[in-house]
């Protein structure tokens, strides 16, 4: 990491004496301005708040402050049984709540270690893959926002709509679905489900090609992030990075490969890393493009569901549901690759109550946030909102 | 267990076969490997010697638990006693993963911080230590960090009683 | 421009037209102008930025206020007249309150020396596009009084900002209005429209007559987005970095007048470009043969409507770039300024120099 | 120097082809997208143009089975407050009394033909705490419950968001508990009376009947 942090030599300090005189040193370092960016600051997505000490432009030090959403919920699941968790944890990466609830379920599924109905497992991922795009279409938005780019936003918002239109359709919410519960589905998915779902995807092909050379390509996107905020792939572990951050660095490591859960294994898609060529590997555009990327893996993902997925009259998704959730004693960390990254939950049953003793969410947006202070020692403050963009927090994950 | 362990899953004997490096360097400093299906781990019985297992985790050729996936404070209020349970794995050479257990006693207990391991433990741990209020020795910023500094109690305790008033206003909902 | 049918006698009838010795008919033509002005920063500049930005988006934009939300804008100066005028306790007040106006004095003074039409020109200075070019200076003043005078740590980085870009590019922008005074042969705006007039309609724009007056063309017109403070120039008041910049704290009044200086001056700057290069309020179509456009689109109506025209066209491609392009970093922005643009008007310079002498 | 102008091209042909893209949508602004629904066959036939709606004129339609406003039909209600217990966020409050049995036929019956046996004076729904998690609805025996596809149901006062479904007034829901407490009284004693042998006119069990099993 740069260490253009502190200025020592060649600047020139201006001390006050008293109210008329004032002597200038030179050879000092300058004074450092103590920064309070945020929580309501347009660029920190959500209330994050950085107190950044700066040196003109410079970052001197950017340390996050967070629990401006915290909504206490480890203690809530403590106090709802296991199906009511689900509703709660769409609350926590509100972008993508099917993804979310996604992990969640599978992580009380292993500790119930029932089996799932094959079309279900195909839906849920569906609809957690749509989820994804959508997730990424405001990451790659917002991201286009921080830098002062509009119009790219509201494309992508554009497109997310059809998305939250197509789940709305399927679950009877748009943002905040409850569908996935523990052993099944909510419903069954409508009839024109597969056909819409397709005509989706042709739809949004091109769409992302324009938004491919509207933004990504631009020069000045390009200059804007291009050899900013570099993480080396060993430091990015360290740091417990995962998801887009971590592929992002280099390191070709995604839940859905490298610890498969539902039908994925049978499913063929690439794990995006950057090349090296258009960015440098681990910087703020590397993290952008596989971001960008994997929205055309996502789909790939989603046509090949759409074919193997088995047609079942009169299905019902609900009847493999336990009545009464109340899994045996013990432990169970069980996680799924979310579109920020490793969404873990690791949950204690007693084997008595039909609510868990405990439940952590391991929330990705939170692990990878821990970087920030590392990440922007030294850089520019335009630089500082670039870093946040392409960390692609969403608060209420990061406070949970 | 005993017949269990032919039983064991594949990933399981993997975590075992970690387990058994660690156990052979730090004999009795940790307990016996508990093999369940879900989540095996192993407990360290001598939290003074955590750091040491913890770099031996990270840095021996043949464990390289490079990424630390989770760590969560538990509650114990039957032992009486508070907790971190770290979830470990290997990003890169293997695939086994492994989860260790750590406790302290619960009124003024102190866990050694292992942040200087894996960075990423910072944050956990200050986070555990904002919910349930353990101590962790040489942590380099060990402040609440979703609460607000001056909140009183841990609230994922189980005897946790939420304050009356904060700054005036009304905390029970 | 004389003797011409149509609408053309109509205004020459107008600007002819008296009342003892008061020569009413030209105070008509010049208020035109005038009117213009007023009516475009307060209605088109907003409503045409919200709307054009709102098609390119695939949006609608404002639609409630009138039909297709005409009115939006006015709806908005009354809100914003009626909210409250708030300057922050621990601010300068003085400054405080004195930058807004010396913003909208800044952009609104270089009007006086653009030419609206042959018969209209607030004052035909010999120094007019001097002037023009220093008055636009005034404007980092303002800036600089509200981003310190608002004690506001966004608003000092924005005015700081501010300073150093419109500073910078001021160097560029000379420059490259130097090269059209160069080829005209005089600094009075009124007499560069005149060179730039003939039956040929745009083909006796400096832009077309010369071969290389396209380099200092476009560094102008750069270099006038980075005075306005427009994107992708608008470091100043990135919203995503800085809030809103040198204006974070200001509220009602206060703030529509800095939002009126700027849309004043991106205004000003279409209209200087314009009269450098296209030919300020000559009418762009020629006379072909017996068909004598040219003719029948003179006058000093016609020319008040020509040199709006070629605002407007700048403007549209102004708040185009605005809705398209990411901004650039502080130090891009300088890059950009002192490795790009200055070295090439210095070429566009040289170039033109040896044009001229050669002609 | 080469990489300066080769830097200063690309900046030009990726600007140029950025404002290609926004001047097309520009001109693509006379159209406009329709407000057809989702399960519309046409839906992506339509998406061309400005896809921004004003929503209390034009708006997308909400699907059937959208998941908005909770509503009971309390005419099938039993009062068995599964609802209750499930909501994970507390939002509905009922409060039950049993019908004595010379009450049953006034009870009523649902829909379903089940017997209904609790007066439900109180099932309130607190709205602005609902979160549209759709289990109430999933665990209601009689299917009373559910979610409609009413998406904007703002009101300008909070008290507004409290929904009284009873079927009760409070006079009557008095009558009523007066009732009970007065044939629970008299089966005590006619209980007592007749040394544990069953009264004449037995009440009801006092438990709620146990729901059947959800689907």
């Amino acid at each position: 990491m740069q260490e253009l942090g502190k200025v020592e030599s060649n600047s020139i300090r201006v001390t006050r004496q008293d109210d008329k005189r004032v002597t200038i040193e030179k050879d000092l370092d300058t004074e450092h301005m103590l920064l309070s960016m945020g929580p309501q600051h347009p660029s920190t997505h959500g209330v994050l708040r950085l107190e950044c000490i700066t040196d003109g432009e410079v970052i001197v030090e950017a340390e996050p402050y967070l629990g401006y959403l915290h909504r206490c919920f480890e203690k809530h699941c403590e106090n709802v049984d296991y199906p009511g968790i689900v509703p709660y944890t769409d609350r926590m990466d509100y972008l993508a709540g099917m993804n979310s609830e996604l992990a969640y379920c599978l992580t009380v599924e292993k500790l119930l270690d029932i089996e799932i109905p094959r079309r279900v497992e195909f839906i849920r991922v569906i609809v957690s893959e749509l989820n994804r795009i959508a997730s990424h279409l405001v990451a790659i938005g917002t991201y286009a926002i921080d830098l002062g780019a509009f119009t790219p936003f509201l494309f992508c918002f554009r497109d997310r709509e059809h998305i939250m239109n197509l789940l709305e359709w399927i679950s009877g919410a748009r943002m905040l679905y409850n569908y996935i519960w523990i052993g099944g589905l909510a419903y069954d998915v409508p009839t024109d489900f597969k056909k819409r779902v397709a005509e989706f995807v042709t739809y949004f092909r091109p769409k992302a090609t324009e938004l491919y050379k509207l933004l990504t390509e631009n020069e000045i996107f390009v200059k804007r992030t291009y050899d900013i905020g570099i993480m080396p792939p060993d430091v990015a572990i360290n740091y417990g990075w995962s998801g887009p951050m971590l592929r992002g660095s280099g390191v070709k490591w995604d839940l859905r490969r490298n610890d498969p859960y539902s039908v994925y294994p049978e499913l063929d898609f690439d794990v995006c890393v950057p090349d090296g060529k258009f960015s440098v590997v681990g910087d703020c555009l590397s993290r952008h493009v596989v971001r960008a990327l994997e929205m055309e893996e996502s789909l790939k993902i989603i046509e090949q569901c759409l074919d193997k997925m088995p047609e079942e009259q009169g299905f019902d998704p609900r009847a493999l549901i336990p009545k009464r959730i109340r899994p045996k004693a013990g432990e169970v960390y069980g996680r799924a690759e979310n579109p920020r990254g490793e969404l873990g939950y690791y949950i204690v049953s007693d084997g008595k109550s039909t609510k868990p003793v405990r439940c952590k969410a391991r929330s990705s947006c939170f692990v990878n946030l821990a970087a920030m202070k590392d990440l922007s020692k030294g850089q520019l403050l335009p630089d500082l909102v670039a870093i946040i963009g392409s960390i692609d927090i969403v608060l209420g994950e990061v406070d949970r | 267990m005993e017949e269990a362990a032919n039983q064991m899953s594949p990933a399981v004997l993997e975590s075992k076969a970690a387990y058994d490096i660690i156990k052979e360097r730090f004999g009795d400093a940790v307990s016996e490997f508990d093999a369940n299906p879900t989540m095996p781990f192993f407990e360290v019985l001598d939290a003074s010697r955590w750091v040491d297992i913890a770099l031996y985790m990270r840095d021996n050729s043949l464990l390289q638990f490079n990424y630390l996936a989770c760590l969560s404070g538990m509650d114990y209020p039957e032992e009486e006693r508070l907790g971190i349970v770290c979830n470990f794995e290997c990003i890169g050479k293997y695939t086994h993963k492994i989860a260790v257990k750590v406790k302290c006693a619960r009124d003024g207990g102190a866990i050694p911080s292992v942040s200087c391991v894996w960075h990423t433990a910072n944050w956990h741990e200050r986070e555990a230590y904002d919910m349930y209020g353990m101590v962790f020795e040489d942590h380099p910023d060990l402040r609440r960090i979703l609460c607000p500094e001056d909140w009183t109690g841990f609230p994922l305790r189980k005897d946790y009683k939420v304050q009356e008033t904060y700054h005036g206003i009304k905390v029970p909902y | 421009m004389s003797a011409s049918p149509s609408l053309n006698t109509w205004s020459d009838a107008l600007s002819g037209l008296s009342i003892g010795w008061f020569p009413l008919g030209l105070v008509i033509v010049a208020a035109i102008p005038l009117v213009f002005i007023a009516l475009y920063a307060l209605t088109y500049g907003v409503y045409g930025e919200r709307k054009i930005s709102a098609f390119m988006q695939d949006r609608l934009g404002p639609m409630e206020v009138g039909f297709w939300g005409i009115l939006q804008t006015l709806a908005d100066i009354l809100k914003l007249l009626q909210k409250e005028d708030i300057v922050p306790k621990m601010a300068d007040k003085f400054l405080f309150v004195i930058g807004p106006g010396i913003l909208f004095v800044g952009s609104f003074l270089a009007f006086a020396v653009l030419p609206f039409g042959p018969a209209f020109i607030g004052a035909d200075l010999n120094v007019g596009l001097f002037y023009a070019i220093g008055i636009v200076a005034l404007e980092a003043v303002g800036i600089l009084a509200a981003g310190w005078g608002s004690n506001n740590k966004w608003a000092l980085y924005g005015a700081v900002r501010s300073v150093a870009q419109i500073v910078s590019y001021e160097i560029p922008a000379a420059i490259a209005l130097l090269c059209a005074a160069m080829l005209a042969g005089t600094l009075s705006m009124q007499q560069i429209t005149m060179l730039q007039a003939g039956p040929g309609g745009f083909m006796h724009w400096f832009l077309f007559t010369n071969p290389i007056a396209w380099l200092p063309f476009l560094i102008y017109f750069i270099s006038s987005l980075a005075e306005t403070n427009r994107a992708p120039f608008d470091i100043p008041e990135a919203e995503s970095e800085l809030v809103a910049g040198y204006f974070t704290e200001y509220s009602g009044m206060k703030f529509a007048v800095i939002f009126l200086a700027e849309y004043g001056s991106m205004f000003m700057v279409s209209a200087i470009i314009s009269i450098a290069f296209l030919g300020g309020w000559t009418s762009p179509l020629p006379n072909i043969g017996g068909l004598e456009l040219n003719a029948m689109t003179s006058g000093p109506v016609w020319g008040a409507f020509w040199i709006i025209m070629k605002g407007f066209f700048f403007i549209f491609v102004q708040m185009w770039l605005r809705w398209t392009l990411p901004r650039l970093r502080v130090d891009q922005l300088m890059y950009l300024c002192w490795k790009v643009l200055t070295p090439f008007s210095l070429v566009a310079f040289v170039l033109t120099a040896i044009w001229v002498i050669n002609h | 120097m080469s990489e300066y102008f080769s830097n200063i091209k690309t900046s030009a042909t990726t600007i140029a082809t950025g404002m290609g893209i926004t001047l097309k949508h520009f001109f693509n602004a006379v159209k406009r997208k329709g407000d057809a629904g989702i399960d519309d066959a046409d839906y992506f036939r339509q998406v061309d143009g400005l896809c921004t709606l004003q929503y209390p004129k034009e708006a997308i339609p909400t699907p059937p089975h959208g998941r908005y406003r909770l509503y009971c039909d309390i005419d099938d209600c039993i009062g068995c407050k599964q609802c209750e217990r499930a909501c994970p966020v507390q939002c509905i409050k009922i409060e039950t009394i049993k019908a004595t049995s010379d009450d049953l036929e006034a009870c009523g019956k649902t829909s379903g033909g089940q017997q209904k046996r609790m007066w439900v004076p109180v099932f309130d729904i607190d709205t602005a705490k609902c979160m549209t998690c759709g289990i109430c609805e999933s665990v209601c025996p009689t299917d009373c419950l559910y979610h409609t596809p009413v998406a904007d149901f703002s009101e300008f006062n909070v008290e507004n968001m409290m929904y009284h479904f009873g079927n009760l007034s409070k006079i009557e829901a008095e009558a009523k508990a007066k009732k009970l407490a007065e044939q629970q009284a008299k089966a005590a004693k006619e209980k007592a009376a007749a040394g544990g042998a069953p009264g004449a006119k037995p009440a009801p069990k006092p438990k709620p009947k146990p729901a059947p099993p959800q689907a």
